[in-house]
């Protein structure tokens, strides 16, 4: 019954490389990785990659403006198609918009934008949020409560809309998008932690140090931020999908980054009237953008939730 | 044969007893006693036949309806608000089809020599809606409870107000009141559409608001604030009966959703038709469109003439105008129907210079000299500005013009405002944009002459202020001083050309404000743009004569 | 359970208190909002007029008190663009969302409660993945792309449903024949921002059910259930329903007061004349009034919800009920 | 005559999505046990035990499968019955009783409910008659007043009580067989010590087998007739009570038995050396060779097939102790 398995032999380095790898290749979330260091990698090298300024038209040729207008000389033909489609080229893969400018292009600077703004708006937020919490569930008492009732009335507003009540006091600008991101979702940090907290309170560490004497912001320091870190991570891996989505919108109502920037929302809502002439490809293409980069966001801070923080349930 | 004969004779005696009739009226009795101002009002057309309403009528604005603008006291100096005036509300005088000034609640008028006096004869048997009886007295408790745009300057001006009898009225004002008839006339300010004293008293302002009563051609039947209004025809209108049954205007802001009702029939009557659907509009068959020249769009530099500002140096200014490729711009955002322009005032307007060669040249394009001038400014690399500000919702041809101004390095960011923000803005003239860093693309068709233009945007004293210059003071001052209409158009005429000429206003285009009716309106074919006669109007009234399909 | 309901409302009304203060700040952050009503050419004597006829000449904290008084009596104040009372405004456009928000909350809720239920019975099979792909995807798009896509593929290219507002029918509070009829007609204006909306909020709903129907599946209790042979049926329906039911229904509350006073984006894209449409508008407009108005109803009715879930909860659950 | 209950070469398999990691959790494990009888089952928590308890039901957690064997009930084959047919069985003719009285009633039911449910399905109660059947089950479960308690909800029970009632849920169903898998892990010893008490005697009184899942050996000299002693997914030994604590033959065995703590003895309390093993990942060979004292170089490369050494004893080992005698 009992069959014999394959002897015990210490296994060549190769292969207990590839097994390895192939084991954290099944545990990795592999394509959102891919998909967001792709992204990262096009934002980050955008003046090298793109094949055309974000902001100036691409310079046509004479055919191209005779074909397009009859005219000799035009300083840029707007609406050409993806390459695929009849009268698309090459030279603008994924065609121009209606200021002839290279959409491609625009689609790489917009991925600076949206990766900028959710991560600095987010990261920010975190820090703030984080301290909040850590001092509402840390000292507790008054601290607690006036920390925890700003934080629910802070709640009680959905994000999009105070995201929109904050630009119209603050106006639009790229910088103001961070600012408003921050303000909205420190508050979201502020709630987890606390809680975390509340039981990092409790163990034998903390009270161990505290019968030692050691101060209070040492305590916070060493023991209790340390601890909260995963939380942190999960929270912050969470939320940065939201960001992206409501820098868009906002973009989208005309009150986050201003034109001509070339912030995906922005894109998609200076085309809407292009669907009518069944241009789709210009509302589309920026929308498939955030789409992507938000659910492998989404999907990569799932995959962390359960490794980090299996308690942390849909926040 | 002679049968016919005898019918064309008997026709055209008819026309002429009536044309005798018309033309006896207005020689009435004087209301006021010494020397008179020439006025040159026109008469109104009464219908001499009676047809009934039919059919609906659906508006699609483009901009979300307030339910203020059904309550001319409280007149806010958008035109827009004129849409609803004409609909509900009547006026003395009011521009109509045949003339800026045109006869409505009242026959007859007359303004003293020294602008001190003018008095109105009201039509008789008139009414509002409610069969309520319109006399002199809701003439006074209008002007007097008028509390809009321009109210502080007919209160201070007026002495009193006396009323001869139920149709009679004169106005005494403590010195001479030149823009009287100008201000007076339904257009600009609310204070000349009458509205029921008995009613309004009784509902109060919101009241008012929500269900208003008038004597215009329609009633007003229901609303949803910002949505949707409709009105009905009431037939006891004393021009004549409105010959669409009801009208029905919606607040739709979006263009791809105007240009879809219109195609599918849900919308009868759009505006603001310019942009990237145009061509689409041009290309539908079932529809009819029109350009309806408003005025020409125009760039100004608030805060130029502080030493700081990029813009303080004319050839910065000029370079701008030089980076701006009209024809093209026209061509994209208009399909060439906008017509580049000299001059920052419509050539509709009195007194305003033609900018098309005759009195003003076509502004150039040309980028290289463009680049030169900057370079002679100390800005050989170009220069970055902080806002460029278009006028809502022309966002995507202020991009394009931003475009053009980045091609020779002038560099800068777009801020997106809607209608009233954008205004508020402007009202507050140079003091609305801080620091000195911005253009602004602001577009304004007044009426009341080029001076009112002038009035309020390039003079020092005005709040709208962005033009501050002793040489134009200095003329302004000898304007309003002159009560020589000659010289006064001969001074604003000078004015208007140093404006232009050291660029303070840069002119674009002459913006064609596009309007697209379905095939629900009539008469078939083009006879539909006679609804457009009305100067200075970019909607369509009066409304009363809309004919649509039953 | 009086104590533990009575801290509750206290804090209820801290929340609100803090809510109303921090939206009245924000707003005076703004600036001066007459200047938003004036036009060019508009005088400073009618601008001084506008502003004492909204009491702006008064100093701040007059207005923060007078402020709270009329909050207090329901007075929310008159809108700068629109001229009528805020209260006004904001009732007759409540029943054009609350059209939105029930359909689009049906959806979310057809689709996410039974699709989450199955994943959380079949975890890791295809359906599990079918619906962890869902939601992802819901709460990854944003809603005017979805949008976008349903227009353009229903609305331009197939030209089945309308893109134009909400059609013609009105609730309109002062006909009572319009109080039934309109539910019923012009649903195919529904259709499309229903789905655009309910997409996002059915992500949501199917997580909810999936993790806390997996959490009660994975219970010692219900292993017990099973083990004591009662029909399959049964265990789920009655004891695991009831008991992941808490956490569902929470969220369930909000989203359908998140769906209902301002689903922004989607009312935007579609011309949806509701209250997130009027929320946007008097935004961009710096129609402040009504901006407080619309967002302290919002929260209004969110704590007002908070509230009222905790008091369901006390009752629901014994632990809490048959404590002191 | 079939025994009561056979379990046959019985293997069950964790897999992980996409059937990329495969877990043994049982492999192999065969037993039987007749009426009234109690059978001990032994081993480290891991080791099988309780997959093996509710494989008999086929009630086991999503990603486990039965992957062959045999599990015969009065000669019916129970791992080829529809789910509807095993349904039947659980509660009604096999009950279980699961380790945690804390978190095994449904905290938003009255105790009423839950006791009544086997009954009203199984024995078809209504009314008064099944209001009776579980004041009976109370009662028999020594509940005080249960007309009063059993309309209490379960937050508002002491721990034994809890599991007392879990005991008469198992016997609201009247089963043949009773499965309990560490019923007193969670109690004091005092409370532990009454329920075995209570065990023992309703097992007198209605003459139900019971599966008595435990890592205590106390108990098993207490409760059992025969024991089977678990180790990574296997049976290692099975031999009636007395046997094994006499003469134990497998090594794993002796050192359990090594690790009890004795009354009076003062020498160190002896440590199976080494972890229990990742059942992910079992070493080649026999599973305990890495902790065996007595391990042979065979032990390293060959499993040990199970060796029947009469009477239903069997052990699995390449070197049984030979009646080493136990101290």
């Amino acid at each position: 019954m009992a069959t014999v398995t394959a002897p015990r032999q210490s296994p060549d380095l190769v292969a207990r490389v590839v097994r390895r790898s192939l084991w954290l290749m099944r545990e990795l979330p592999v394509i959102p990785l891919l998909v967001l260091a792709v992204l990262t990698f096009v934002a980050i090298f955008a003046p090298v990659l793109a094949p055309h300024s974000e902001l100036d038209p691409v310079k046509p040729t004479k055919e191209q403006c005779v074909a397009r207008y009859e005219m000799a000389n035009c300083p840029y033909v707007d609406n050409i198609p993806p390459f695929w489609l009849q009268h698309g080229n090459f030279n603008v893969p994924l065609g121009t918009d209606y200021l002839g400018r290279d959409i491609l292009s625009r689609l790489m600077y917009g991925a600076r934008i949206s990766l900028v703004v959710a991560l600095v708006g987010t990261l920010a937020a975190g820090i703030i949020g984080t301290w909040l919490g850590v001092l509402a569930g840390y000292l507790g008492g008054w601290w607690d409560q006036i920390i925890m009732r700003v934080t629910d009335a802070w709640l009680t507003l959905p994000s999009l809309v105070f995201a929109i009540l904050l630009s119209s006091v603050r106006g639009p600008g790229l910088w103001n998008v961070v600012l408003i991101l921050m303000l909205v979702f420190w508050s979201r940090y502020a709630r987890i932690v606390r809680g975390t907290v509340l039981g990092l309170r409790e163990q034998d560490f903390v009270k161990l140090a505290e019968i030692n004497g050691v101060k209070k912001l040492r305590i916070i320091w060493r023991h209790i931020i340390p601890n909260v870190m995963n939380t942190v991570m999960v929270v912050f891996s969470l939320q940065i999908g939201v960001a992206v989505i409501i820098e868009a919108s906002l973009s989208f109502l005309g009150v986050g980054v201003p034109p001509p920037e070339p912030s995906w929302g922005l894109m998609m809502a200076q085309e809407r009237e292009s669907l009518m002439e069944g241009r789709w490809w210009l509302a589309v293409f920026p929308g498939v953008c955030i789409t992507l980069l938000v659910l492998s966001a989404n999907m990569l801070g799932d995959w962390l939730r359960v490794r980090l923080d299996p308690q942390l349930r849909n926040r | 044969m002679r049968r016919g004969m005898f019918a064309v004779v008997a026709v055209l005696a008819l026309w002429l007893v009536l044309i005798w009739g018309e033309a006896a009226t207005p020689a009435a009795d004087p209301i006021l006693s010494g020397p008179l101002v020439k006025l040159d009002i026109k008469d109104a057309e009464v219908a001499a036949v009676r047809g009934k309403p039919k059919g609906t009528l659906t508006v699609g604005m483009h901009v979300a309806l307030d339910p203020g603008w059904l309550d001319p006291l409280e007149h806010i100096p958008a035109i827009t608000q004129q849409h609803y005036d004409y609909l509900v509300h009547d006026a003395l005088i009011k521009p109509m089809p045949q003339g800026e000034l045109t006869y409505s609640l009242a026959e007859h008028a007359e303004v003293a020599a020294d602008f001190t006096k003018a008095a109105f004869r009201l039509r008789p048997g008139l009414k509002f809606h409610d069969g309520h009886p319109l006399t002199t007295a809701d003439v006074k408790w209008t002007y007097e409870n008028y509390k809009g745009v321009h109210a502080k300057t007919f209160h201070d001006k007026l002495e009193r107000i006396e009323i001869v009898d139920d149709r009679t009225i004169i106005f005494h004002f403590k010195g001479p009141f030149i823009d009287f008839l100008d201000l007076y006339n339904g257009i600009t300010t609310g204070i000349g559409w009458i509205l029921p004293k008995h009613y309004y008293e009784q509902v109060g302002r919101d009241g008012f608001k929500s269900r208003p009563i008038g004597a215009g051609p329609f009633k007003f039947v229901s609303q949803e604030p910002g949505v949707q209004m409709v009105f009905e025809a009431w037939e006891e209108y004393w021009r004549r009966p409105p010959a669409t049954k009801t009208i029905m205007v919606r607040g739709i802001r979006d263009l791809a959703a105007r240009m879809a009702g219109l195609q599918t029939g849900e919308l009868d009557l759009t505006y603001g038709m310019t942009g990237k659907l145009l061509s689409r509009v041009m290309a539908d068959t079932k529809l009819r469109w029109n350009r309806n020249f408003t005025s020409p769009w125009w760039l100004v530099f608030p805060g130029y003439n502080e030493p700081d500002s990029p813009f303080h140096d004319k050839r910065v200014r000029q370079a701008v105008s030089l980076a701006i490729n009209r024809q093209f711009l026209a061509r994209q955002e208009t399909q060439g129907i906008g017509i580049p322009w000299g001059n920052w005032i419509s050539t509709e307007i009195r007194d305003a210079l033609r900018g098309d060669g005759k009195d003003l040249p076509v502004p150039e394009y040309d980028p290289e000299k463009a680049k030169q001038l900057l370079a002679q400014a100390g800005f050989s690399n170009g220069l970055d500005f902080e806002w460029y500000v278009p006028f809502p919702p022309y966002f995507d041809m202020g991009e394009r013009i931003l475009t053009d101004l980045r091609a020779v390095g002038i560099r800068s960011k777009m801020q997106t405002l809607e209608g009233p923000v954008f205004r508020a803005q402007v009202a507050q003239g140079r003091r609305g944009y801080p620091g000195n860093r911005t253009v602004v693309q602001n577009i304004d068709p007044r009426p009341g002459g080029a001076k009112a233009n002038i009035g309020v945007y390039a003079v020092c004293g005005s709040p709208s202020s962005f033009v501050c210059e002793p040489r134009v003071e200095e003329l302004w001052a000898k304007h309003q001083a002159s009560l020589d209409l000659a010289e006064r158009e001969r001074l604003v005429k000078e004015i208007q050309r140093i404006l232009i000429e050291e660029y303070y206003f840069v002119p674009i285009y002459v913006n064609p404000f596009v309007h697209a009716v379905g095939p629900k309106i009539l008469p078939e074919g083009d006879g539909v743009q006679h609804y457009w006669d009305t100067l200075h109007a970019p909607y369509p009234w009066p409304w009363e004569v809309w004919e649509v399909k039953g | 359970m009086g104590m533990f309901l009575l801290t509750r409302a206290f804090y209820s009304v801290i929340t609100l208190w803090l809510l109303v203060s921090i939206v009245f700040g924000l707003v005076r952050l703004t600036g001066d909002p007459v200047k938003m009503k004036a036009e060019a050419g508009a005088d400073e004597a009618y601008m001084q007029q506008l502003r004492r006829d909204w009491g702006l000449d008064q100093p701040v904290y007059r207005q923060y008190t007078s402020f709270l008084g009329n909050l207090v009596r329901g007075d929310f104040g008159h809108s700068f663009t629109k001229s009528l009372a805020v209260r006004t405004i904001y009732f007759d456009r409540l029943p054009n969302s609350l059209k939105l928000g029930l359909a689009a909350f049906a959806i979310s809720m057809l689709l996410g409660v039974p699709l989450g239920m199955l994943s959380a019975l079949k975890p890791n099979t295809w359906l599990d993945s079918f619906g962890k792909m869902f939601a992802l995807l819901g709460l990854s798009m944003p809603g005017f792309f979805i949008g976008l896509v349903l227009v353009i593929i229903f609305g331009v290219e197939l030209g089945w449903l309308p893109v134009l507002g909400k059609g013609q029918s009105a609730f309109v509070w002062r006909e009572p024949f319009t109080w039934v009829a309109f539910w019923f007609q012009d649903w195919q204006y529904l259709a499309m921002p229903a789905f655009a909306l309910g997409w996002y909020f059915s992500g949501a709903m199917l997580r909810i059910t999936r993790s806390s129907m997996l959490e009660v599946i994975g219970s010692d209790y219900i292993k017990l259930m099973r083990l004591k042979g009662i029909p399959e049926w049964v265990v789920m329906a009655k004891h695991a329903l009831k008991n992941s039911l808490i956490p569902i229904l929470t969220l369930a509350g909000l989203n359908l007061l998140v769906m209902i006073n301002v689903a922004v984006v989607v009312e935007v894209v579609f011309n949806w004349p509701g209250v997130g449409q009027l929320l946007y508008d008097a935004l961009v407009n710096r129609d402040f009034p009504m901006v407080q108005g619309v967002v302290l109803m919002s929260g209004l009715l969110i704590v007002v919800l908070n509230f009222v879930i905790d008091v369901l909860y006390a009752y629901t659950d014994p632990r809490i009920r048959l404590s002191r | 005559m079939p025994p009561l209950l056979q379990v046959q070469d019985l293997k069950i398999y964790y897999s992980g999505f996409r059937g990329t990691r495969v877990v043994k959790a049982v492999d192999g494990v065969s037993f039987s046990l007749e009426a009234g009888e109690t059978l001990g089952l032994v081993g480290e928590s891991g080791s099988g035990k309780s997959t093996t308890c509710h494989a008999i039901v086929r009630v086991l957690p999503p990603g486990a499968r039965i992957v062959g064997g045999s599990v015969l009930l009065e000669g019916e084959e129970l791992l080829e019955k529809s789910p509807r047919e095993i349904r039947a069985v659980r509660g009604r003719r096999i009950a279980t009783i699961i380790q945690d009285p804390m978190s095994s009633l449904d905290p938003l039911f009255t105790i009423y409910d839950q006791v009544a449910e086997p009954a009203y399905y199984h024995r078809a109660l209504r009314g008064r008659r099944l209001l009776q059947r579980v004041q009976e089950l109370l009662t028999a479960v020594r509940i005080p007043s249960p007309e009063v308690r059993m309309r209490e909800f379960p937050h508002q029970m002491s721990g034994g009580m809890r599991q007392r009632i879990v005991g008469a849920i198992a016997q609201a169903g009247g089963p043949q067989i009773i499965i309990a898998d560490e019923p007193t892990t969670n109690l004091d010893v005092t409370i532990q010590l009454q329920y075995l008490n209570l065990l023992k005697d309703l097992q007198r009184s209605s003459g139900v087998a019971l599966i008595f899942v435990t890592h205590n050996l106390g108990i098993v000299a207490k409760m059992c007739d025969k024991v089977a002693v678990m180790y990574a997914g296997k049976i290692v030994e099975q031999q009636p009570v007395r046997d094994l604590f006499y003469t134990p033959r497998h090594p794993y065995t002796r050192a359990l038995l090594d690790s009890m703590p004795k009354l009076g003895s003062k020498e160190p309390l002896y440590a199976i050396p080494g972890q229990p093993p990742d059942p992910a990942a079992l070493p080649p060979g026999c599973s305990f060779h890495p902790r065996c004292a007595h391990a042979l170089e065979r032990c390293w490369t060959e499993e040990p097939c199970e060796e029947h050494l009469g009477d239903g004893r069997t052990v699995r080992c390449w070197l049984p102790l030979q009646e080493a005698k136990h101290a």
